[in-house]
């Protein structure tokens, strides 16, 4: 694949606020970079991401959607990540099976102790969504900046 | 069928077991009955038919009829019956205002497949086994039952009524190999672009009618989340592609895990979208990721979205599933 | 009158769409059986010259379910208006059937009286026409009831189907014009579709609903029909979808939205249903609060309120489409019918 | 539209230096809704925070953004400054400029610009923001500690001490924890028992005090100020009340080839044993796994010598439930197992032992009776090793057991041992091998210099790279000397490790019961790592001790002491506010499903018939979701999980966070 090195992703990245949130600011803390075309949305748990956001942030212009929370078992509402968990999986299989490109979607569980995770993470996700280029299929051709 | 049905209605109306019978009206042709409302042994007579047409779903109606004082008597078919369950799991439906009798089906047919097999002008239908004889303005046409069955009866995925209090006829059995899935597992066999592209196809024709939503047993929220401006995604057209998709995935997002995969919103599509197929594959991903489950099958289950287990797959398990 | 041989049907699409472009009904392309739909003619289009109706009616071209009206900018604190509005290409629409060629005076009625709708003055203006005698209706089909031939359909220009030919007769000028501009038609005798008219009429006094009565229906049965004790079995069943709304040829009502785009804000008109909820809900709320009232406002309105401003024409072409996809099967002629049992 | 106001904090150079503060406050100046915008230096000083009140009330703002560090740093205080200025608090977002931006971002157009993009984000959901009211919770005014060790006792002497009752669970059949087997403290080598032992008899005695010994936290539910917990109470076979500590049971016990877990099995004790001399509760335990009684139903001798009756076979484990308004976590450390370090032939020779074994064989109540002595043929060692950092400051997994951070008490107490060796017996040859000598903290440093200067302790920098067992009973330590790049070999009569330390094993397990997060190494992540150390991120759970993280005694009870004070401080409350951000359910919406209330995991949504009735439509009573504020703790599963949008959550509404995807993908 080709890879447009002129083009800039836009990537949003659900955090919950207890671990990946967490882990997001200390990774700042820790200055571990990662690219600004990374944008930070908090949310209480990974419970409260609807896919509806989601599918908002593609209508939007979004390239790349990823959701942080706690690691299973780590909730700190001990089960919301559970429900995120097969949430995302069914909505991610949708994507694919209308025929999304998968890899613009993604669940990472980020501990709030894991900052270097969190930016190894957000370059990869980076990387992997600059290499499959703009977001076509599921975009809103209203929304375009012009 | 049809007699047994009104006069067991007729002797539960006369008792006073039930104060309404919820069934089919007779339409303007013989493909076009209407779900309604009989209050008289005298009105069943009129209008009461039960046939090969009689492909509605009536499970709906009763959320708002189970209110109402009184019990109501309704006719389900086998896959009425699991989406009258379904409502029951959710509270929709108030049971003791309900008295059902189950009525066996082996499959409804469906009049645009009539039509396709060049009856065009169609003046009556008869079925004789497996034939199905439609007399036109242009002459005869016969063709094969099988041929002209509604798609979800073509795979139908169970003859039994699972929630009844009596059964009319003998119930049938569940038909966990009627291929259902079929159709669903060949898209996933497809490239994303060549799936992309059926969708694109298919998506592009609606109308945004809302029949499939209004149609649907699963589809009964007080306020429809399109309907809802402060949803953030009410829209009343598909303005863009992406509302086409939007609509078509978030809708089956929120049947998921509850759709008993009645098929209905095919059914009545006007434009013959397959929205089965979304269902459906949301029915496939919850067997195969979080084990088998059918909506409906029985009152009180928990939903695969309202559950989980610990050792649920990740949802990277798509990244690396069977499909290219 | 005008002819052009079967064969050179094609080449004769090939000559409109030369010059405008030309939309025809096509059997939908990813199933062959299952409908048909107006598309752009392309050389690989096959038209389908059986299909009685197209799913959707040919309103679409004047009246699309969505469009564009004007943007909005924000500019810093500021924001600017953009008219969008541009002159219409010519486009040519073959193959109407008479009872959406009817349609259309429906629609014109309400769009270009004053203040005439620009959005729709623009497209009507813009299009040409060619409608196409009916050579096998449906059962469904009940046009006649309410004025309609079927066998000498309106329109810029009318075609009929023969066996070897399609005969074509100018009714405007811009339908003149169009065929002047092409070559390859060759002159008919005027009376050369009365074999075809003939079979038409015939097959349409075989129509099962051709003795559909409208006598208890028209501008001055307001009152008896508005109070009639009948909506509510009729409309009980009713989902409230819009299906018969959005395939009906003659449904005109929509909603103006804005969409928020995150760099202004589109200003657009959508297709409305009377059958929603939300149909002209207001901030007081919403004027039909059951399906029982926004059922019968439909029927009502084709019916009783459209024929009592238009002097005594209905609101309905008889076209069958709403029979064909009502979910529920419930439709105009089932009203007509139970509303006018003993009045006939 | 709002009239909202944008504060854009400088944070000295922390954000300037890759932010161009100004251009974001120009920029952010021009949205739609903004009538006021500026940058400062320290938005959270005194000063800074005039700013926001004088623009609040000069510019009649309905809504802040305060662009600066993370919310989790200092959106309670922007809150207070502008509920301080009659806004409402929750009238306020704030942008994460800081961690999320300039620190992590190098070139200053690109940080720049995602500032202003996250600074939009928050205008658009303060735009959406409504003005929300704490509701109020009771606190019970009671507090769990769990674990009693030194840290746990501590704590728990500290709560009682402000008059609060305070109850001590803990695992192994008395309190006290590692510091009971600890020979010497460092660096004043007083005797840790000496020091330990009192405030143990204190809890015993302490009528505020209730000590859970052999119990375990069973489950948590709840929230702060209002846990509930169940407490597993372990069959001892031994009525606590009736046992006087006499001791007979474990002398004519039968049963007596166990090891001793007190002495780290360098001991043996019977199956009817109490753990040590100053046990507090001083009461026996049978050891159901090896009592002949309760395996094979004969033997009973304990119970006929047991004079107070108190022997009891039948005795099954119980559960207590009890309410607390704060729960501390204080389940403290054990050495790693060292079993994979085979280089050091710890498997191999009696005499390789670890540090804590080694506290074992100095203190008088151990295994040698507190004589320097071999395990293997009770000679006094002439020559001894040390071997530092064995699994602290491992990188990657060589060993699979290692830690990759210091355990901090090593150097201490090694430097202690070798201290202690060399004083008592002078002959000795005492080598230490380190990799760093880490000795902050008063009077640290001095200590180890003692050691090297006037014990004469033989420093060398290097590894050792294998212990191998000789012949003649000694071990052959192979070192390399990094300073004098030599090879060594040391033949040496006792190798001691020190091990590194980890997370006592039932630390996950609860944190997952408190929902308290945790880091890599199993150690509970602390609220704030500098300015909250003793908070969970959990309000109403602390942390004390080294389930936080390695620390020795003194920091431990300081820890101990700060957390007891933050306990003491929630307990002090009469009422909580509650977090105004929790779920509420539109009945107009709802269906009444209960999709919402199979998902929430503290039972907040209940249900009631609500009538509906209108005139055009008659009767319609419907059912419909009711949720407790109170209990709600805001996760928004509900949201998601309501078919209808009924649902949604306060603070972090569907149409707030679609107001920032919005902004952020424009």
């Amino acid at each position: 694949m080709q890879v447009n090195q002129e083009f800039k992703p836009k990537i949003v990245a659900f955090c919950c606020n207890w671990c990946s949130y967490a882990g997001a600011d200390l990774a700042g803390t820790n200055r571990s970079n990662y690219p600004a075309d990374v944008k930070i949305i908090r949310v209480p748990c990974s419970c409260r991401v609807n896919p509806l956001f989601i599918l908002r942030a593609f209508q939007r212009g979004a390239d790349g959607v990823i959701l942080c929370g706690c690691h299973p078992g780590d909730c700190h509402y001990t089960t919301g990540n559970y429900y995120a968990r097969r949430r995302m999986t069914l909505l991610f299989s949708m994507l694919d099976y209308l025929g999304i490109e998968k890899e613009r979607t993604r669940v990472e569980w980020v501990s709030a102790a894991e900052g270097a995770k969190f930016a190894a993470t957000m370059n990869e996700f980076v990387e992997t969504v600059t290499a499959l280029g703009e977001n076509k299929r599921l975009e809103d051709l209203r929304c375009k900046a012009k | 069928m049809q007699s047994e049905m009104m006069k067991r209605a007729s002797e539960l109306l006369a008792d006073g077991t039930v104060v309404r019978v919820l069934g089919w009206k007779n339409g303007e042709f013989v493909y076009d009955p209407t779900p309604a409302v009989f209050d008289s042994a005298e009105a069943l007579e009129k209008d009461f038919v039960y046939h090969d047409f009689c492909g509605s779903n009536l499970s709906k109606y009763l959320i708002k009829l189970s209110k109402l004082e009184g019990k109501t008597l309704v006719f389900l078919k086998p896959c009425d019956s699991y989406s009258f369950n379904q409502l029951l799991t959710e509270h929709r439906i108030k049971r003791e205002n309900v008295y059902i009798i189950g009525v066996p089906c082996d499959g409804k047919l469906d009049p645009d497949k009539v039509r396709e097999a060049g009856a065009e002008g169609i003046l009556g239908i008869t079925t004789d086994g497996d034939t199905v004889k439609a007399e036109t303005m242009y002459g005869e046409v016969s063709v094969s039952k099988k041929d002209c069955l509604l798609e979800r009866c073509e795979v139908c995925k169970s003859h039994k009524v699972v929630v009844y209090d009596e059964m009319l006829g003998e119930n049938g059995e569940e038909n966990p190999e009627s291929g259902r899935f079929d159709m669903v597992a060949k898209l996933e066999a497809m490239t994303p672009e060549e799936r992309f592209a059926f969708w694109r196809g298919e998506l592009s024709r609606c109308i945004r009618c809302n029949a499939c939503r209004n149609i649907c047993p699963a589809c009964s929220c007080e306020q429809c989340v399109f309907d809802n401006p402060a949803s953030g995604v009410s829209q009343k057209a598909a303005a863009d592609s992406f509302e086409e998709n939007m609509f078509h995935i978030i809708r089956a997002f929120h049947v998921a895990g509850r759709c008993t995969d009645c098929g209905e919103c095919s059914r009545v599509c006007p434009q013959h979208i397959p929205l089965h197929l979304l269902n459906r594959k949301f029915i496939k991903d919850i067997n195969t990721y979080y084990g088998e489950y059918q909506a409906g099958a029985e009152e009180g289950s928990r939903a695969p979205l309202v559950n989980f287990t610990k050792e649920d797959c990740e949802p990277n398990v798509v990244y690396k599933g069977g499909s290219k | 009158m005008k002819k052009v041989s079967r064969e050179n049907l094609d080449a004769l699409f090939a000559a409109i769409a030369e010059a405008k472009k030309l939309y025809l009904p096509v059997a939908d392309g990813t199933d062959e059986k299952r409908g048909v739909k107006y598309s752009v003619w392309t050389p690989e289009a096959k038209y389908a010259a059986e299909a009685v109706n197209t799913v959707r009616s040919a309103k679409d071209f004047f009246f699309p379910q969505v469009e564009n009206m004007v943007n909005f900018k924000v500019n810093g604190k500021k924001i600017e208006v953009d008219d969008i509005r541009t002159e219409c290409e010519d486009f040519v629409i073959f193959g109407v059937r008479a009872c959406d060629a009817a349609s259309f005076k429906i629609l014109d009625s309400v769009y270009l009286s004053e203040p005439v709708d620009t959005y729709y003055q623009n497209r009507r203006e813009h299009g040409v026409v060619m409608t196409m005698s009916c050579s096998k209706p449906s059962e469904t089909c009940f046009c006649s009831v309410f004025g309609i031939d079927a066998a000498e359909p309106a329109g810029d220009v009318s075609c009929w189907l023969t066996d070897d030919a399609v005969l074509m007769q100018a009714n405007t000028e811009k339908g003149e014009a169009l065929l002047a501009s092409l070559p390859m038609l060759e002159d008919a005798a005027d009376d050369a579709a009365e074999e075809s008219k003939a079979k038409t009429k015939a097959i349409l006094e075989k129509l099962p609903l051709k003795n559909l009565s409208t006598d208890s229906f028209g501008g001055d049965k307001l009152m008896e029909l508005f109070s009639s004790d009948k909506w509510a079995s009729l409309s009980e069943a009713c989902l409230g979808c819009g299906t018969c709304t959005f395939v009906c040829p003659t449904c005109q009502c929509y909603d103006i939205r804005d969409y928020d785009t995150g760099h202004g804000v589109q200003r657009f008109r959508c297709w409305d249903s009377c059958m929603y909820a939300d149909f002209t809900k207001t901030a007081g709320g919403q004027p039909r609060p059951t399906q029982l009232e926004r059922f019968r406002q439909r029927f009502m309105h084709k019916l009783v309120y459209y024929p009592a401003n238009n002097d005594g024409v209905f609101g309905c072409v008889g076209c069958g489409r709403c029979m064909k996809s009502c979910p529920i099967s419930m439709n105009i002629v089932k009203v007509m019918k139970t509303l006018g049992e003993g009045n006939a | 539209m709002r009239r909202i106001g944008v504060f854009v904090c400088h944070c000295g150079t922390n954000i300037a230096a890759t932010v161009d503060v100004k251009t974001v406050a120009e920029t952010l100046g021009k949205e739609p809704a903004v009538v006021y915008a500026t940058d400062y230096p320290y938005m959270c000083s005194e000063a800074g925070q005039n700013i926001i009140k004088d623009a609040i009330k000069e510019y009649q703002l309905e809504g802040v953004v305060v662009c600066s560090c993370s919310p989790r740093m200092h959106e309670a205080t922007f809150r207070k400054t502008v509920a301080a200025a009659g806004l409402n608090p929750y009238m306020l977002e704030v942008a994460n400029i800081r961690e999320q931006c300039s620190w992590i971002h190098k070139d200053i157009p690109e940080a720049t610009a995602k500032a202003i993009v996250l600074g939009r984000a928050a205008i658009a959901k303060v735009l959406l923001n409504t003005p929300l009211i704490a509701g109020e919770s009771p606190v019970t005014k009671r507090a769990l500690v769990i674990g009693g060790g030194i840290a746990g006792i501590q704590t728990a002497l500290d709560i009682a001490e402000a008059g609060y009752p305070v109850d001590i669970v803990e695992k192994e059949p008395t309190i006290g924890g590692k510091m009971t087997q600890i020979d010497k403290t460092f660096p004043t080598l007083d005797c840790s028992s000496c020091i330990l032992t009192p405030k143990m008899v204190e809890c015993a005695q302490n009528d505020k005090i209730t000590i859970y010994s052999y119990s375990e936290v069973e489950a948590v539910t709840g929230f702060v100020g209002n846990f509930s917990v169940k407490i597993r109470r372990k069959a001892r076979f031994v009525d606590e009340d009736k046992c006087t500590g006499c001791g007979a049971c474990t002398e004519k016990c039968p049963v007596k080839n166990i090891p001793d877990a007190y002495n780290l099995g360098l001991s043996n004790r019977h199956a009817a044993y109490i753990p040590f001399a100053q046990a507090i509760p001083n009461v026996a335990v049978l050891d159901s796994t090896r009592c002949i009684k309760l395996t094979k139903g004969k033997c009973g001798l304990c119970s006929t010598v047991c004079s107070a009756g108190a022997i009891d076979y039948e005795q099954k484990e119980t559960f207590v439930e009890e309410k607390y308004g704060a729960i501390v976590a204080a389940t403290g450390y054990n050495p790693i197992n060292i079993d994979g370090y085979d280089e050091f032939a710890y498997s191999q020779s009696k005499d390789v032992v670890t540090s804590l074994e080694f506290e074992r064989i100095l203190k008088a109540d151990g295994p040698t009776e507190g004589h320097l002595q071999r395990l293997s043929d009770g000679k006094q060692p002439k020559t001894l090793v040390f071997v530092q950092c064995v699994g602290s400051r491992e990188s990657g997994s060589q060993h699979g057991c290692g830690k990759e951070y210091c355990s901090k008490i090593c150097c201490m107490y090694t430097a202690k041992h070798a201290m202690l060796c060399r004083e008592k017996y002078p002959d000795t040859d005492v080598y230490v091998f380190y990799i760093d000598v880490r000795t902050p903290g008063k009077n640290y440093d001095e200590f180890y210099r003692r050691a090297v200067e006037q014990y004469g302790v033989h420093y060398i920098k290097g590894m050792v790279g294998k212990v191998a067992p000789q012949s003649d009973g000694t071990l052959d330590v192979q070192a390399s000397d990094l300073i004098s790049n030599e090879q060594l070999h040391i033949k040496a009569d006792m190798v001691v490790l020190a091990a590194a330390i980890e997370a006592d094993k039932s630390a996950r397990p609860l944190a997952t019961m408190l929902t308290a997060s945790m880091d890599t190494n199993d150690f509970f992540t602390e609220a704030h790592a500098k300015l909250r150390p003793v908070e969970s991120p959990t309000a109403g759970v602390f942390l004390s001790g080294v389930c936080q993280g390695p620390k020795d005694i003194p920091e431990t009870v300081a820890q101990a002491g700060a957390a007891a004070s933050k306990v003491i401080g929630l307990l002090a409350k009469d009422k909580l506010s509650c977090n105004p951000c929790v779920s509420h359910s539109d009945p107009m919406k709802c269906n009444g499903c209960s999709s919402c209330a199979n998902v929430c995991p503290y039972g907040a949504i209940t249900y009631e018939e609500k009538d509906f009735s209108r005139r055009q439509d008659g009767s319609m009573i419907r059912r419909v979701a009711v949720v407790n504020e109170a209990v709600c703790q805001g996760c928004g599963a509900c949201t998601v999980a309501c078919p209808s949008g009924a649902m949604d959550l306060k603070g972090f509404a569907t149409g707030q966070i679609m107001a920032e995807v919005d902004a952020i993908c424009k």
